[in-house]
């Protein structure tokens, strides 16, 4: 047994052991911490793998963002009520089991007969020695074969940050339901220097409620369609025939 | 120069995309300085071109790049440059470039004033790459592009709905004549292979007699529609919805042309089939006369200055028809300047009376108006054919080549509607501007436009006194030497006028224009002749040309109604029985179904993450047993 | 395997460590001297000459003082947090190079503690996990301002550590490595112009870049005006509000060693690090350090706290817009100079 | 298995693969779901490495590399809807959420 198995059986063990833990314990925050000691070890563990900027961007990524924001919400959600909620779904519990051991299994059993098919890459440790070190072998290789999915995945990143944006806007279903009921045209909103004229805009008659003044100074004149007003002439044009 | 010339249509077309897409934020009423350097620029490029082609006398051309390039079929943007698109450039960026100066003090004030600077020089763009197209596919895209503008910009004022309903009258009525148009482009690739006009003209003369025939024929059908020949002028009139500006130049000066320059420019194809030519002569005669008549009726000055547009487009047409190129585009030249400076002038009158347009409640103008009165008299002049003026010259050389191009009857139709022309005319101007002020003094107070709108109405005016001196001494003139290479060869017919047919014709028309000056003086500013007294006795006659020979009223009959009941019909029964039937019986079944199956979701995610479980359970162990090698 | 060199490596790890601790407990002397000039007072003066031995008695007094466990503590939490930050603080150290290779009693010995070739990446790893101490602590005191001090810190040193990343990438564009030792080597390749010559420090280079890594270290060590999370004006003391005696004392500590590294990988990235005539290198990097820690102090003088939309905001808006800019600036530069473009 | 191989990485990759897959299972917490998540990412990419450093090949590490920015996403969008739903329902059990079933 070699000092490099031992230290990858100590590494994986506590990883596997704090995996555990996050589903065992009662307190998410505990779980959360037994997620970081996790994925520091995996990160540990990929040095030993030679995947040095992976396990820094493990690090980073993982425990330095993302679980820092998984207690961010386990905090904001509802910090007096964070206790789960235990018992009941005994059924569920059974099937997961035993599903569980079912996959372990079925993996297991294609780890241990597994064969290798194919020739070794050409990355061997000379050669990311070569280029200087395992950061600058990545790059060549995802900036040569993969500048595509980079660039996918940067939209991926741009459209999740919208997305997320819009999650946590506060919602105010009432104002939504106002517009998608009414279409609004404005006409009395002369934009630019047509204000210079000091005319009255002319505006149509109104049933009292229609209009509204809630956007703030401007003059919404709620109409179900633009034919209500296609006669009446716009804002500074001329009358003709 | 050569190199240059894509600079003409270029600059337009820059300050149309910039105005479109900064003007509604950033630009708003300065978008007129960007509209008119692009428009100056593409004048300046003009004039320095036709300089070159003048002094030459070999067409220039640059190749852009290749449109189409499909094996055989090549289409390529290739500007060119002869003589008969010299004179086109000349008018178009010209009278362009004078109704852009005028149109920042007409449409001053206006909301869409960034609009109007966008599409007038996106216009100005399609009209020269229209005339400078050397092949049938890009100029027939370009006759859209041109028919595009003029919709955009007949109904400007959208929201008033008469502007609207005519923008899309005049886009279904050209629609009818670019199908045809459309369909002699394809007749002629099908039979010669090629749309460059160099090749298709060098081809035509051995296709047989009936197939040209066809071809021109079809291309005329482009040319009604576009020049508002009978019978689809009726679009012509109602296009006065658009702002006067647009009226000058778009309904009088260039794009109405665009028909005549395309038959001219298809000459060779004309000149090879007799049948067609007389088919467009008598039709440019019917339609000079027929709208001369309307002309003589309508009280609305720009409706009455637009029939005078269809009347003297009938003129040009006749004069294509008895092979008098030269001759039409002559007119074509000369009235641009007049027509446009007509339109200009009438909207200068609407300017100041407040937008009022009915010349019943006009009168009197004189006083007010003193600059847009002698201008407009001078228009009305040369319009009239009055000697010396621009109009005198062109109309009487039309006359006299429909008369040796061996058409005496079209020679006489044509006289006879200079008659009208002349009353008309001179109807509107004493209408106007002369007699008692029949408007409300207190409320309208007539002022006389800003300088901005003055000067390129004094511009026009100049063009319209001596223009007509391009072609002195007649048949023999600065423009016919400069348009002569074009129309040669091909088998042209060239017919010599004798100085005396020419004195006679001159002394004709003369007197037929003074005639028509004369009774409308007894009749608009002495009272001797009282007009209604003459409508009354006319009775029928008279109603038919008020109600304009019934043209708009047949096609409501026999076209438009019947096919708005097909449409109702196919939207109640085909759309909405058969179509939405469909759809939303397919969307029924699914309905069922999917109600059928909804009781599998149990709206539990636990329950669904177990399904996944356990389907990753299966899928990997029927991988296991069958995919690997684990159990073999 | 060379035990030898193995022994000499773990000997100079452990005198890096004494020295960062010693320092500190200097570095807390020296700032409220400073802060006393500055704000017109003596400062410490009665415990030793010129009160030199004040960190000391400090030192016993928080030791000595009792252990306090909140009631309703996360008590495995509370006991944890400030363990972990006090123990990822000096880490970073291990990476900054002091100087080249030197031979002690025939053995090479290098001067710096590991090279590896993620060195700043691992700097910024550490930074990440550091900010655990502060959310755990305020989380387990089971306490109103100390959670909301921790919340805050949570989302400011996220915020922050994307700026800090970014910020630093122009340097790895110029220098094409991530290890901080090559980094040192790239700078001390001097540039010349014509006869003149000009150290290659990447302050010149990368101003910008380095205007906003000081920004941004600032925010991430929690100092003011970036002081947020423990704003005693508002929070009470933030995440440290139930913390007392020794337990305390490795916040405290913590919060100036990260100074201290701070300065250190400030100096190595931007300063040229050992580079500098006459004195040995070492003497020249505590100096640029010093200089680093002498600007923290100034700062908290001077700066009032900023509000915390502010805070986010300049994140967000400015400071990151800031950074992408000059990733573009120095990539396009780069490419240029290589004859790419 | 006296040398390190592969099937180290793949054993300790499928044993965290199938306890964050339990977690997902028994756990009705919706934070602690979305960590076991997360922990079943992680042992996929320990798969990945474990065969890159294996056929000493980079594509591995790349992939791993792509997972984790495509959990970085996953886990803004994840945690934003958790908010929503604590705003909305104020629960973050996952039982309570079961709008779908109408």
């Amino acid at each position: 047994m070699s000092a490099e198995v031992l230290v990858f059986d100590i590494l994986g063990a506590i990883a596997v052991l704090a995996a555990a833990g996050v589903v065992l314990a009662r307190n998410p925050v505990h779980s959360a911490l037994a997620l970081v000691v996790s994925f520091v070890n995996v990160a540990a563990i990929y040095v030993i793998l030679r995947a040095e900027f992976l396990a820094a961007a493990q690090i980073i990524v993982y425990t330095g963002a993302i679980l820092v924001l998984v207690l961010f919400v386990i905090m904001l959600v509802d910090p007096d009520n964070l206790p789960e909620f235990h018992g009941g779904r005994p059924v569920q519990r059974l099937l997961a089991l035993i599903l569980g051991l079912a996959l372990l299994g079925e993996v297991m059993a294609a780890i241990l007969t597994r064969t290798i098919v194919g020739q070794p890459g050409p990355w061997s440790p000379q050669a990311v020695a070569a280029v200087g070190g395992n950061t600058q072998a990545l790059g060549r290789v995802l900036y040569s074969g993969y500048v595509l999915p980079i660039q996918v995945t940067a939209v991926l990143l741009l459209a999740a940050t919208i997305g997320a944006l819009v999650l946590a806007r506060p919602d105010t279903p009432r104002v939504r339901a106002l517009v998608r009921d009414t279409a609004t045209i404005s006409l009395a909103h002369p934009r630019g220097s047509e204000m210079a004229n000091g005319v009255e805009p002319a505006l149509p008659a109104l049933a009292a409620g229609q209009l509204k003044l809630e956007a703030g100074e401007r003059t919404l004149v709620m109409a179900k369609s633009g034919d209500d007003f296609l006669d009446q002439p716009v804002w500074g044009e001329r009358h003709q025939s | 120069m050569a190199n240059w010339i894509f600079l003409i249509p270029l600059a337009p077309l820059i300050a149309a995309v910039v105005n479109f897409i900064f003007g509604r934020w950033y630009l708003r009423d300065r978008a007129h300085w960007l509209a008119i350097l692009g428009v100056a620029i593409s004048f300046g490029v003009s004039v320095a071109v036709v300089a070159q082609v003048a002094r030459d006398e070999v067409a220039l051309s640059q190749h852009l790049y290749t449109w189409i390039p499909a094996g055989d079929f090549q289409v390529p943007v290739t500007l060119t440059v002869d003589q008969l698109t010299a004179v086109m450039l000349l008018v178009v960026t010209g009278v362009s470039l004078l109704v852009h100066i005028y149109s920042v003090g007409y449409m001053h004030g206006d909301p869409g004033f960034y609009r109007f600077f966008a599409y007038l020089p996106l216009f100005v763009f399609s009209m020269l790459m229209l005339v400078l197209a050397n092949n049938y596919l890009l100029l027939f895209v370009f006759w859209e592009a041109v028919g595009l503008c003029s919709y955009l910009l007949i109904g400007f004022w959208y929201r008033r709905r008469s502007a609207a309903q005519a923008a899309k009258k005049a886009f279904v009525v050209n629609r009818v004549g670019d199908f045809g148009f459309g369909l002699g482009v394809m007749l002629i690739f099908v039979h010669l292979g090629t749309l460059e006009y160099t090749g298709v003209f060098a081809q035509v003369g051995a296709l047989p007699q009936g197939t040209i025939t066809a071809i021109a024929l079809l291309l005329f059908t482009g040319a009604i529609g576009k020049s508002a020949q009978i019978p689809l002028f009726v679009w012509l009139p109602d296009a006065m919805e658009g702002p006067t500006p647009v009226s000058a130049l778009i309904h009088a000066a260039t794009m109405v042309t665009a028909g005549i320059f395309m038959v001219a420019r298809s000459w060779p194809i004309f000149a090879a089939s007799p049948d067609a030519m007389l088919v467009v002569a008598i039709i440019g005669a019917a339609t000079a006369f027929v709208a001369a008549t309307i002309g003589l009726t309508q009280y609305d000055i720009k409706k009455v200055v637009a029939y005078s547009t269809v009347s003297q487009l009938g003129y040009m047409a006749f004069a294509l028809g008895s092979g008098a190129w030269v001759a039409a585009i002559f007119h074509l030249t000369t009235h641009a300047f007049f027509k446009a400076l007509l339109f200009l002038g009438a909207g200068s009158v609407i300017h100041a009376m407040h937008d009022e347009q009915d010349m019943r409640r006009m009168g009197g103008l004189k006083r007010h108006l003193p600059l847009t009165y002698w201008t407009f008299l001078i228009g009305s002049a040369a319009n009239a054919g009055i000697f010396p003026l621009a109009g005198f010259w062109s109309k009487d050389e039309v006359i006299v080549g429909a008369w040796v191009g061996g058409r005496p009857i079209v020679a006489i139709v044509g006289l006879v509607a200079a008659l009208f022309t002349s009353l008309y005319m001179f109807r509107v101007v004493f209408l106007t501007f002369h007699g008692p002020e029949r408007f409300d003094a207190h409320t309208v107070h007539p002022h006389e436009s800003p300088p901005v709108m003055a000067v390129p109405l004094l511009i026009l005016s100049v063009g319209a006194v001596f223009a007509g001196f391009l072609g002195v001494p007649p048949e023999r003139g600065v423009f016919h030497r400069f348009l002569e290479p074009v129309f040669s060869g091909h088998g042209a017919e060239v017919h010599h006028v004798s100085t005396a047919t020419t004195l006679t014709f001159g002394l004709i028309s003369t007197a037929v224009a003074l005639a028509g000056l004369g009774l409308a003086y007894a009749a608009y500013v002495r009272g001797a002749i009282k007009p209604a007294v003459v409508a009354a006795r006319l009775g029928p006659l008279y109603q038919l040309a008020y109600r304009r020979w019934y043209f708009d009223e047949i096609y409501e009959a026999l076209i438009v109604h019947p096919l708005y009941r097909l449409s109702v019909w196919l939207w109640r029964v085909v759309d909405i029985g058969i179509i939405d039937g469909a759809v939303n019986g397919v969307a029924g079944l699914v309905n069922f179904t999917a109600q059928r199956w909804r009781r599998v979701q149990t709206g539990l995610v636990a329950n669904y993450a177990l399904a996944i479980a356990l389907g990753t359970v299966i899928i990997v162990g029927v991988y296991l047993i069958v995919g690997s090698t684990l159990f073999q | 395997m060379n035990w030898a060199a193995f022994l000499s490596n773990y000997i100079f790890a452990f005198i890096v460590l004494n020295v960062m601790l010693g320092l500190m407990a200097y570095m807390t002397y020296f700032e409220r001297k400073v802060l006393a000039a500055m704000q017109d007072r003596v400062g410490p003066k009665r415990t030793g000459p010129f009160g030199l031995l004040q960190p000391i008695a400090d030192g016993i007094k928080l030791l000595a003082k009792e252990d306090i466990v909140p009631k309703n503590a996360d008590r495995l939490v509370f006991l944890v947090a400030p363990l972990l930050s006090f123990v990822l603080a000096p880490l970073s150290a291990a990476v900054i190079p002091f100087g080249g290779t030197v031979t002690v009693f025939g053995q090479e010995v290098n001067l710096y503690v590991a090279d590896i070739n993620v060195a700043v990446l691992y700097v910024l790893a550490l930074g990440g996990m550091g900010v655990y101490g502060i959310i755990l602590g305020g989380y387990a005191s089971a306490n109103r301002y100390s959670l909301l001090g921790a919340l805050r810190s949570a989302a400011q040193v996220i915020s922050y550590e994307i700026v800090l990343g970014l910020s630093l990438v122009g340097v790895f564009i110029l220098s094409g490595t991530l290890s901080l030792v090559q980094i040192l080597e790239a700078q001390q390749q001097p540039l010349s112009f014509g006869g003149v010559q000009v150290p290659n420090w990447y302050i010149l280079s990368q101003p910008l870049g380095f205007v906003l890594f000081l920004i941004a270290a600032v925010a991430e060590t929690n100092r003011a005006p970036f002081d947020l999370p423990e704003a005693e004006s508002e929070l009470i003391g933030g995440f440290h509000t139930e913390y007392s005696g020794f337990r305390f004392s490795f916040f405290f500590l913590a919060e100036y060693i990260n100074m201290i590294a701070v300065s250190l990988l400030a100096a190595t990235l931007f300063l040229g690090g050992t580079d500098g005539p006459i004195a040995d290198g070492v003497w020249w990097l505590a100096a640029k350090a010093a200089l680093f820690l002498f600007f923290y102090i100034w700062l908290r003088t001077t700066l009032p706290r900023f509000r915390y939309d502010q805070l986010m905001g300049l994140a967000w808006k400015v400071l990151l817009p800031l950074a992408l800019i000059n990733i573009a600036l120095t990539g396009l530069i780069r490419l240029w100079g290589l004859g790419l473009l | 298995m006296s040398e390190l191989t592969a099937t180290h990485f793949l054993t300790l990759s499928a044993a965290l693969f199938i306890i964050g897959m339990l977690g997902v299972l028994i756990r009705r917490n919706v934070l602690v779901i979305f960590m076991c998540i997360e922990l079943m990412f992680n042992a996929v990419n320990v798969s990945f490495i474990g065969f890159a450093w294996e056929q000493h090949s980079l594509v591995g590490q790349t992939f791993a590399l792509f997972i984790i920015a495509v959990a970085a996403a996953e886990a803004v969008v994840g945690l934003g809807i958790i908010m929503a739903l604590s705003r909305r329902l104020d629960t973050v059990d996952i039982d309570q959420v079961h709008e779908l079933r109408e």
